[in-house]
């Protein structure tokens, strides 16, 4: 069966190391804060200017010179640092964030990505995604694996105005766990109850079925 | 050196003119310079260029000016929210030119520090590389992005003395203490005015060499735009 | 996170080797790694290339490691008040590239934003400029100056907590915050350790994200080059 | 008779306007604060990473921590700010200083400085002179108008090493203050007792005397 969103989360939430400078995207990759797994301390930026971000306040606790990138009210934890936008992208841009996560509209095997533009639409803006994937040695794609018409994202080659070009390594979807090298998908891990036949129809670029390909566990 | 302090937004926005390029600092509407705002719009101020991180909501920040249809050109990392700049852009009374955020920090802080260009990775292989140039540095692809300055640059600090010095709050710092940099008049409003002496030296976020007018501002409504809480 | 914690400076330089290149903070003696410094010459680590503002003193700072010859080349913006760098320099043992201080400030940071390199009036038409790519922009030649890193920066703040937040005091400020963020590997030393949270967070001048690796240090010395006094 | 260094600096500080942000370099720049005006307040800048610099010490306020760009321990003045050093080469090289007052082994009447090398000897380095020269658009050099061996400063081209190329438009010596313009020396004003025919013999470069030329007050 298909991960949840949160299910998504989770199985991405197991690759964080301690110690590690998080940022994670807006939609699912926010929902990983919540599966930090126990004795793992990851310390999330929010690109508008925040390290070390808390959990929403509590009501008493809201303020409105306190937002994170998705514009939402926030806290700080012991620890925290607050900082300028230069100063943000300075750890962004300079390579020294450990892990992003963000969604995508569609990726390829080149490791291209696609996120904030479909031409005819109304554009809203790239924001920090495209020094976010150009920043980042260590990306990963929390998306589902078919759009809501059922076509593949994970492509041979993206159709959309790209975000960024041959920097994603890794994507978890709704069915798998996937790597990208050599030029294709490499399917690690399987979904419970998701075949790899399913996976295979439901991508469109060349992949490749590890030899230790194994089901997820949580 | 006292010539910096002004009594509000109608006597420190003297000099602004149609057509002027503007920095307006703030994230979302997070520490957004509202009464400078205030005061553009009732000057109602035609034809401006308005590079902002973002371009407010319908009714409140940069929105204001597009519904008086001030502004010919926003330069900004994400516009989304705003049904009144959708109708603008896609009517083509608008001109948006959109630009990754750390692209836009960075162009700014350059334009405040002499750095008339710089060579990033952030957009190689993507539209915002479209027409500019493009170079190989030890094997990996960058962009070369001009600095940006501003006639004006308008932002919103916590709190500042009248030698221009200012403190930040939370993350209302954003993208004010760059523009603040890049302006060739800056212009801050502040929440509280203080005695020079007042604000630790060593914990200053914004010297005061790069502002030129500072005043206290008034009735600040600090609006939220997704209050999120913890039960 | 704890992990960045050390007791000492001989266990936060694990990893050094011959022939590195290391940043060192400080402008004069003012705000200079002296306990990173003892361990260096301690440790007789051989072949460094130092990006440095100076060279120290004959009998300290890095004039230390120049006793040693520790350091096959300095880049720096100045270098005088000491005997030892001047022989060594003319006599050949020691290379050394002078930059002009703002532009070696800037090349740090440029290293630790992720910036390749970026052009700047200053050096235009002196030796600086020399062998460099040069460019007319808005009618002003400039010179395209790369960023730099380093394989350690060895940093000194006043006070810091375990996950690498600092602040400095004073003018020992200066390079330290560049440096921070150009290391591969950041050491920080600081006067006093203090618990997460006893920093505000508002008024932290180096994030922890920039820094790899922090000690207590011990015995500071803080040699003054040029005491005056008003009577 | 030739003005001290007192003198010069004291001459210098005449061109000081209120609210300016200003630069001095070391030797004979330094001294101009000791000649600021009445009513005039200018903001000292030392690029070290402290504006607002007040006077030196007393014994019992010396602190390692602040000093100026010579090395010499100084205070600190209500509204000081601290900043470390790429900030402060921020305010200086992105044109945000007044003025900036140096001095100079040579200067050309194509505005061209050399103040930090000479060939053959020990070379101490630019420090922060390139970046100053560069980044203000008003510079006043501070020196004698020729050296010990009585040889002209003012030079038809610098034949030492350059700090930077067509920057300088005035000049204080302890002769005269002169101009650059259009590829001459304009001579302004005359030292007390200092003749045109002194000056035009002591100055290598081509030399304009200017129609309205006076004698320095103080």
């Amino acid at each position: 069966m298909a991960l949840s969103k949160q299910q998504i989360a989770q199985r991405i939430a197991q690759e964080l190391k301690d110690g590690w400078y998080v940022n994670l995207g807006i939609g699912i990759p926010t929902l990983v804060a919540n599966y930090i797994p126990e004795g793992v301390n990851v310390t999330l930026q929010s690109e508008n200017g925040l390290l070390g971000m808390g959990p929403f306040p509590t009501e008493d606790k809201v303020d409105a010179d306190l937002i994170n990138a998705g514009k939402q009210t926030v806290t700080m934890l012991p620890g925290s640092v607050l900082f300028n936008s230069s100063e943000s992208f300075a750890m962004i841009r300079g390579g020294h964030m450990d892990l992003t996560v963000l969604g995508a509209m569609e990726i390829d095997q080149n490791g291209d990505i696609a996120n904030w533009k479909i031409p005819g639409k109304m554009v809203k803006g790239m924001g920090g995604a495209m020094d976010l994937v150009a920043g980042t040695e260590n990306i990963i794609v929390a998306m589902t694996h078919a759009n809501k018409h059922g076509k593949s994202k994970l492509l041979k080659q993206c159709s959309l105005p790209l975000t960024g070009r041959a920097c994603i390594r890794r994507v978890v979807t709704d069915l798998a766990y996937l790597t990208i090298e050599n030029g294709a998908f490499v399917l690690r891990e399987l979904a419970p109850g998701v075949s790899v036949k399913e996976v295979e129809s439901l991508t469109d670029g060349d992949l490749v079925v590890a030899d230790d390909v194994c089901e997820m566990t949580f | 050196m006292s010539k910096k302090l002004y009594a509000n937004a109608r006597e420190a926005l003297a000099g602004i003119e149609d057509n002027m390029t503007l920095m307006l600092g703030g994230f979302g509407l997070c520490g957004i310079p509202e009464n400078c705002i205030r005061e553009l719009v009732r000057l109602n101020i035609k034809g401006l260029i308005c590079i902002s991180n973002n371009a407010g909501v319908d009714d409140f920040g940069i929105g204001l000016m597009l519904q008086q249809r001030q502004v010919v050109k926003m330069i900004s990392s994400y516009v989304g929210e705003n049904a009144e700049f959708e109708r603008q852009m896609l009517s083509g009374e608008l001109e948006v030119e959109l630009l990754p955020q750390g692209t836009l920090a960075e162009k700014c802080r350059a334009g405040g520090a002499g750095i008339p260009s710089f060579f990033t990775a952030t957009g190689y292989g993507t539209e915002v590389a479209e027409g500019k140039e493009t170079r190989e540095i030890d094997g990996r692809m960058y962009v070369l992005e001009p600095g940006l300055t501003a006639d004006f640059a308008y932002v919103k600090a916590w709190k500042g003395d009248k030698y221009g010095n200012l403190i930040f709050k939370g993350t209302a710092r954003n993208f004010n203490p760059v523009m603040a940099m890049a302006g060739k008049i800056t212009i801050a409003e502040v929440e509280e005015l203080v005695e020079p002496g007042e604000l630790d030296p060593n914990f200053i976020h914004t010297p005061g060499i790069f502002v030129q007018r500072i005043f206290e501002g008034v009735d600040y409504e600090k609006r939220i735009e997704q209050r999120t809480i913890t039960q």
